[in-house]
């Protein structure tokens, strides 16, 4: 691009939203936030700057193991969604053509186009005692009393891996669409099993793919409150579910701030452990949602 | 040797619901033979070639490879391999691992593995590039590796579908020798599919010329451009002017025609169903019409026409006459000794050939 | 104007809306909350947002001095003829922040145990909710009243230690231990009064901590469902008036409170919410049914033993806090 | 798609049965959701009491359906307000984002598209309490100089507008900068060669060619404001949208109407959702 | 006519960085010529046409069109317009407001656009489609649309930067004709860019042979064919032999050399610097080999060769030989006359090819 030719009061113009948005909407307030955490209060209207409130954190074993009970439920989640959304997929991407592919890939869309909130409500219908499965398993004569399936961690996690199902599939069918068909026939007329052929030439293809559907998958997971907070009841216990508490029963800001930048710090080293793990970089693989 | 071929067809078909791509064609290659399909886009081409691959069953008929049935075996386990039209290298992969894929798959081991891809590379003329990365070749040389891949098997028979499509047009004339070259070095039959028939004419031992799903001729390179069998071969293979005449009568294989111009032509009948009266295609080849200042006391073909246009291309350089008679365009090869360089649009000259070279063929 | 309420379920029902709307034209909005939230959503607007909030008397003191998100009646906008005397002068008293008053009763009322006699008919004290025979069928809310109710049924005394941290932090620990041991028999917490009506009506909870008025109201269903006064006392509380710092339509959250206090419109509140108005003669429209469940639950010595709430020292809630917080993630 | 993989049977069958039951699992919770807006109950739970409208058009106690809630109805009215500033600020700016970053290098420009990225993994709720931290200890700070009051900074409609459009612009910058990368630059040059102005050539050619994609990303941008939670939760006042208004009724333990309202919004969902892929292959 | 010329550079230059793209290259261009610039891939010919256009700024030199300098009137006032490679029509408009699109810049009212654009429609023959879609026309109507685009401001100078490049072979053999006939037509003077020699040679009237960021040679088609200035020409304009020799003497013109393989050939020298002992480049085009069985008799070049390789290929057919005294290999072209058809793989036959078609130049 001749970008000398250009004028440049363009560039500035178009500049200006941009770090308008950036600055004031993303930078300053997680600076605000920050300098929030660091003040710890020492009276009425009294407040010192300390590390008081992440020491409230590692002092207190409730808030660290939430954190990593939020952590390893959320890789937990990325993990199925995956492993459930991969062959769907697949089957989208390789193994249908022309109106039945768009009605496929339609279908995988069309329970994200309503809220989240709708569809975890959804769940509890099917879930809670006096729900649907309950009356189904007591209508065929596989329970005898009410069975309660919410409240409880399955609850969680099938919810969870619902929400996330679309995040998965579409940079999944993305990639594996653009896997040349010619390269899996090439396989398999070299002599290769079906399962070579995923291992050594439709995964290492998906890889981008996969990796942003994970990293989005697991940011929502980790992020999400209500989810865990209907479907797990009163063992629902999520880090987010902390920090709002904090904002919103206790109002406590300071510490809900400390929290939050635990939060982002966790998920920041998690997703870069996993870009690193897998060679791919942020910029590279989120073009792909 | 009439040892068994390599490849045959019998009667072998293929319908995409009611549409019949491939129409019970037959044939046999074989062992060590360059055999090219030649045909328009859509004839039907790619369909058999991946007949022969296993990534389609046949409809109807039989293919028989080294004289044994083939429709049972899946392709990961038919002694064919195949190179893709963009060659379908795995970009996941370096050279070695590209090329010693299939010997993985069989659980050769590892040290066998590098030896064989070395050797096998370096009969391509790339030895020592196992470790670098496929995009790091070019055009001619990804060609190779695609070749070298299939080769490292010892395949009874290697399928071709247009390799070169992709390539630019010196690499192209580069890759046409290279790759007769190859061929003959291995000795293995290959199967060459194409819309070219350049690539055709100078690679092949045998084209089979398609259309439609059937094969309209199969024969040598020669065959096909002097005794073309069909209408459609006479002006598919090579270039060619062609005339709608009426038969005027028929003697034996000689036949006189009257153009809707009202010219008069004498030819040989180049295939069945001509009859008086009935409308007849004529082909000649720009390279047989001669061209005279004065007029020729030949028994053939001519009149004079007037220059409408010189296209001037080195050794390929023609003329477009207008028949000054009847009004047809007549295109012709300028001799490669320059003696009508001179010619200039709007000068007249006359023209004439063969009757041998006037082939008509029944319109259909 | 707009009135833009923050109240609780049932304070504001659309009969009394209407009535209000037509009287002197404004228009109401009505946002659902409880006393957290409220003080939450006032701290993050820094008292806007909203023009009327009616937070529970105890706990405007402590958020005031802290955030200073209400802002002074002025006594002379309020009729403060329709109000009974005693309760008018026990929530000034404790709604005083420098000299100033914050706000004034609305709705009073109890926290007990709502009990379903047929199948819990063991249930009268707060801490019998960890009993065995109803194990997976109770529930409680999370907040800071449980903690309060356990500790007297345990037979301490937190509102005796509020001025003395220490003290208080040991109660808060043993209740939050007893807690603790009974969360593998809690249903679910629960969150908000129809959340636990619900639970209570299908069956699925048959025995909870919980205000009065959802008892009585679950009882025109269930003959079986009533209030019961817990032995140890149950808690007493006093939903008040209090301007938002930064509300708008002060005109009209003074009429809105000159509006309900009237005897006739307080009836109408109480058929609603199912609890008692500090509005003078505001009971006498009442409903004979409510009068008759409410003596039912209440006789004399449970009177006697309510336990008032007195107001909230800044500094306990987050003790508290961290203690529900363990709770929460207890197994 | 790959014809020429021969599978056996019995494993091309188990392969339609997982995906069938996958389709199943998608569709079940939205269905239940929707049958039970028709139960003549006031839970939205078994046993099937018979089939009702009254939780759309019932306007007596217990039973009063969507179209006589107040509150309902006006969060409905908040969330498309919110949901239009949103989409509009979104691919404005996505837009203008989409030219820089494409068109033009600068320095700085990878750390620029990281940071722009970089919404897409910031929780919402870490969204949500930075802005409302910042924007309340700007106000705080604005009111003590000046002692004007800036009620735009405290939680509200703006908040939750300029929340929202906090990571959804990044979505929009995505959507409209893979389609201007398709744009062929020589249409502009060839504009300009037939004596258009720049911006001329931008008007004519450029901008027409990125309406689908602004579009789709408008669309995308109003669905995803819509079902917003975790960012809108922190910043709302007293205007609740419409997912707030339904998760306290939620957490409330509420009548059918939630499965009426729920019905609505999946009809209208899917609608806008079949526009946004509509012009998505109007890009094609 | 000596009227000033529509096109004029003078040692016009652009630098990318430290990289020169074009080096100071003057050339002028009468009205109504077709001018062509031919040179490899990335050897600036794209970088001169867009300084033409004003899409970018020379780094130094002047550019006059006719006769005015045009290096501070920015591309949307610049009498020249100009075909992209993919053509550029805007799909988001009908074929009418593609065509129309320049005069609605330029604020011409509705009526009379509707009128320029059928008639300039019709001149390019596809009157009557302006209400039709872009996507709805063939490769050929596309190209011919584009050009129309361009001439209904009736500019100075037409610019095409190989519009062929995207067309399939059979339809860029079509479409070099008809360009070169609506160049006539409009008779407006036209600056084409291509790679491909024969499209220059079949449609120039004046060939620029540009390599490096310099013009080799200027001249007409015949020119550049039989009198290539320069090694690079003679290589890039034609197919040639090339061979590396020696120089043992020069008489005037005449150069006697010798070949690493011991060859003695005769030649005339093509270019200076060409003396006594250093390397030089020997270039013979295939069809100037003539091919005999025996011995002949003349004064030029030649010797016996064995047939390495016969590439049938029709009327282009060649055989390639090895020189049985150098060692070198050779392509001959085979006369059309199909004389020696007979030829196979392995045989012998004498070549040679006269003193003058052997054009030699210095080394550089
Ligand atoms: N899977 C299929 N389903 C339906 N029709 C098909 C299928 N595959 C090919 N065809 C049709 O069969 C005909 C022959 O196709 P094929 O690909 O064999 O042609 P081809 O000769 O290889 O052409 P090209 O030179 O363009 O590659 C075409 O008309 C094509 O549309
Ligand atoms: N904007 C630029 N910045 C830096 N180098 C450039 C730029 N544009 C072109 N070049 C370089 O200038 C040289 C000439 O490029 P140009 O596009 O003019 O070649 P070309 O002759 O048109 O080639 P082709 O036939 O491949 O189109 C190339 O080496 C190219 O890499
Ligand atoms: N701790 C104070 C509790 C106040 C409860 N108000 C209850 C309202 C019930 N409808
Ligand atoms: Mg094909
Ligand atoms: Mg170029």
């Amino acid at each position: 691009m001749p970008v000398t030719d250009r004028s440049k009061l363009t560039f500035y113009l178009l500049l200006a939203p941009l770090l308008l948005w950036l600055v004031t909407l993303i930078i300053l307030p997680h600076v605000g936030m920050f300098i929030v955490s660091l003040r710890e209060k020492v009276g009425v209207r009294e407040y010192e700057t300390s590390f008081a409130n992440y020491a409230v954190f590692f002092n207190e074993p409730l808030y660290w193991n939430t954190f990593a009970r939020t952590a390893y439920m959320s890789i937990a989640s990325t993990v199925l969604t995956l492993l459930i959304g991969f062959p769907i997929s697949y089957y989208i991407a390789k193994l249908t053509r022309g109106r039945t592919k768009t009605t496929l890939f339609l279908m995988c869309l069309i329970p994200f186009w309503v809220s989240e909130l709708v569809r975890t409500f959804g769940w509890m219908i099917l879930l809670r005692e006096t729900g649907v499965f309950s009356g189904v398993l007591q209508y065929v004569g596989l329970a005898d009393a009410p069975v309660e399936m919410l409240y409880n961690d399955a609850a969680i996690m099938v919810g969870l891996v619902y929400t996330s199902m679309l995040f998965m599939v579409v940079p999944l069918v993305t990639t594996l669409d653009s896997l040349d068909d010619s390269l899996i026939e090439a396989g398999y007329d070299l002599g290769a099993s079906g399962f070579a052929i995923l291992r050594e030439i439709v995964i290492p293809h998906a890889m981008p793919g996969i990796v942003s559907g994970c990293i989005v998958v697991f940011m929502l997971s980790l992020g999400n409150y209500l989810t865990p907070i209907l479907l797990g009841g009163k063992d629902s216990l999520w880090f987010t579910g902390l920090i709002y508490s904090q904002f919103i029963t206790r109002f406590n800001w300071e510490l809900g701030s400390a929290f939050g930048f635990l939060l982002l710090g966790l998920s920041s080293l998690i997703v870069f452990v996993g870009l690193k793990l897998s060679r791919q970089s942020l910029g590279k693989t989120m073009a792909q949602t | 040797m009439t040892s068994t071929p390599d490849l045959e067809a019998r009667e072998i078909s293929k319908s995409f619901d009611d549409f019949k791509a491939v129409k019970d064609i037959s044939f046999t290659v074989p062992q060590g033979t360059f055999f090219s399909i030649l045909g328009p886009s859509g004839c039907g081409k790619t369909t058999l070639l991946r007949m022969i691959a296993g990534f389609q069953k046949p409809t109807s008929g039989d293919l028989l490879i080294k004289g044994r049935s083939v429709l049972d075996v899946p392709p990961n386990k038919r002694q064919v391999s195949m190179v893709f039209q963009h060659l379908a290298l795995f970009p996941m992969m370096n050279i070695g691992a590209n090329v010693g894929f299939s010997l993985r798959q069989r659980g050769v081991n590892k040290s066998d593995i590098k030896q064989q891809v070395e050797h096998v590379l370096e009969r391509v003329g790339l030895g020592g590039v196992a470790d670098r990365s496929v995009s790091s070749l070019s055009g001619g040389q990804k060609q190779r590796v695609a070749i070298a891949r299939c080769m490292v098997l010892e395949p009874d028979v290697l399928l071709l579908d247009e390799p070169l499509g992709a390539l630019d047009l010196k690499l192209r004339e580069h890759m046409k020798i290279e790759l007769k070259q190859l061929q003959a070095e291995f000795n293995t039959t290959f199967v060459y599919i194409t819309h070219d028939q350049s690539e055709a004419l100078v690679m092949s031992d045998q084209i089979a010329v398609m259309n439609h799903g059937v094969f309209e001729q199969v024969g040598t390179p020669k065959e096909l451009y002097y005794a073309p069998q069909t209408a459609f071969v006479a002006g598919f293979v090579g270039e060619a002017n062609k005339f709608v005449a009426t038969v005027e009568s028929i003697a034996g294989n000689a036949v006189t025609l009257r153009t809707q111009g009202g010219r008069s032509l004498q030819g040989v009948a180049a295939g069945a169903g001509l009859a008086k009266g009935t409308k007849a295609h004529v082909f000649v080849r720009p390279e047989a019409v001669r061209l005279s200042r004065s007029a020729p006391q030949s028994a053939g073909n001519g009149g004079e026409g007037i220059v409408q246009n010189v296209l001037f291309n080195g050794a390929n350089s023609q003329v477009m006459l207008l028949d000054q008679l009847s009004g047809a365009e007549i295109n012709v090869a300028l001799p490669q000794t320059g003696e009508y360089r001179d010619l200039v649009k709007g000068g007249a000259v006359h023209f004439w050939w063969e009757t041998e070279q006037t082939r008509v063929y029944a319109r259909d | 104007e707009t009135l833009r309420l923050l109240t609780w379920g049932g304070y504001a029902p659309d009969d009394v809306i209407a009535k209000f709307e037509a009287e002197t034209g404004h228009t109401v909005e009505v946002t659902k909350s409880n006393n957290e939230e409220m003080i939450a959503k006032l701290r993050a607007t820094n008292g806007g947002g909203f023009d009327l909030a009616q937070p529970s008397q105890d706990r405007i003191a402590g958020p005031q001095a802290e955030f200073g998100i209400y802002k002074p009646l002025d006594m002379a906008k309020i009729d403060t003829a329709l109000f009974i005397p005693s309760m008018l002068s026990a929530t000034e008293g404790n709604t005083t922040v420098d000299g100033a008053v914050y706000a004034v009763p609305h709705i009073w009322g109890t926290s007990g145990l709502v009990v379903n006699t047929a199948m819990a008919g063991s249930v009268k004290d707060y801490t019998d909710l960890c009993n065995a025979d109803v194990a997976g069928k109770v529930s409680y809310r999370l907040k800071r009243p449980t903690l309060i109710g356990f500790a007297y049924a345990m037979g301490l005394d937190p509102f005796a230690a509020y001025g003395d941290e220490a003290a208080y932090k040991d109660i808060i620990d043993q209740v939050e231990a007893k807690l603790v041991e009974c969360k593998a028999g809690v249903k679910t917490y629960w969150d908000g009064g129809d959340e636990l009506k619900n639970l209570m009506r299908s069956g699925e909870v048959v025995a909870s901590m919980a205000w009065d008025t959802g008892g009585w109201q679950l009882n025109d269903d269930n003959k079986d469902i009533t209030f019961v006064a817990p032995a140890s006392g149950a808690l007493g509380w006093i939903d008040t008036f209090a301007l938002p710092a930064r509300g708008r339509a002060d005109e009209a959250a003074y009429a809105w409170i000159n509006f309900v206090m009237q005897p006739e419109i307080a009836a109408m509140i109480t058929a609603s919410a199912g609890n008692f108005t500090a509005s003078q003669g505001g009971d006498a429209d009442v409903d004979e049914a409510l009068k008759a469940k409410y003596q039912a639950s209440f006789p004399q010595a449970a009177i006697d033993n309510i336990k008032w709430y007195p107001s909230v020292p800044a500094g306990l809630e987050a003790l508290e806090g961290a203690a529900l917080d363990r709770i929460n993630a207890a197994k | 798609m790959i014809t020429g993989i021969p599978q056996s049977g019995a494993f091309r069958w188990t392969y339609r049965a997982y995906v069938a039951l996958f389709f199943i699992f998608l569709a079940l919770p939205l269905v239940t959701v929707c049958v039970f807006a028709f139960n003549d109950s006031v839970f939205p739970s078994l046993p099937w009491n018979g089939f009702t409208w009254a939780w759309f058009f019932g306007d007596t106690a217990p039973h009063i359906g969507v179209f006589h809630e107040r509150p309902i109805l006006r969060s409905i009215v908040t969330s498309g307000v919110v949901a239009f500033w949103v989409a509009l600020l979104a691919v404005a700016v996505g837009t203008c984002n989409a030219f820089l970053f494409v068109r033009y290098d600068f320095r700085g420009k990878s750390v620029l598209y990281i940071l722009m990225l970089l919404p897409l993994i910031i929780p919402g709720i870490i969204l949500g309490i930075s802005i409302l931290v910042f924007s309340s200890s700007v106000a705080n700070t604005l009111e003590d100089a000046t002692g004007l009051w800036f009620d735009g900074l405290r939680p509200g409609l703006i908040l939750v507008v300029l929340g929202q459009f906090s990571f959804i612009t990044t979505f929009a910058t995505l959507v409209i900068s893979a389609r201007l990368q398709k744009f062929d630059f020589s249409l502009e040059e060839a504009a300009l060669n037939l004596g258009a102005t720049r911006w001329g050539a931008v008007r004519a050619v450029t901008l027409p060619f990125l309406y689908p994609a602004m579009g789709a990303a408008g669309v995308v941008a109003v669905l995803m404001s819509f079902e917003n939670f975790n960012t809108t939760l922190m910043l709302v006042g007293s205007d609740a949208p419409l997912t707030i208004t339904m998760f306290d009724r939620l957490k409330l333990g509420s009548t059918p109407v939630l499965n009426a309202v729920s019905l609505l919004l999946i009809i209208v969902s899917a609608f806008l959702g079949l526009a946004s892929l509509l012009l998505q292959k109007r890009e094609k």
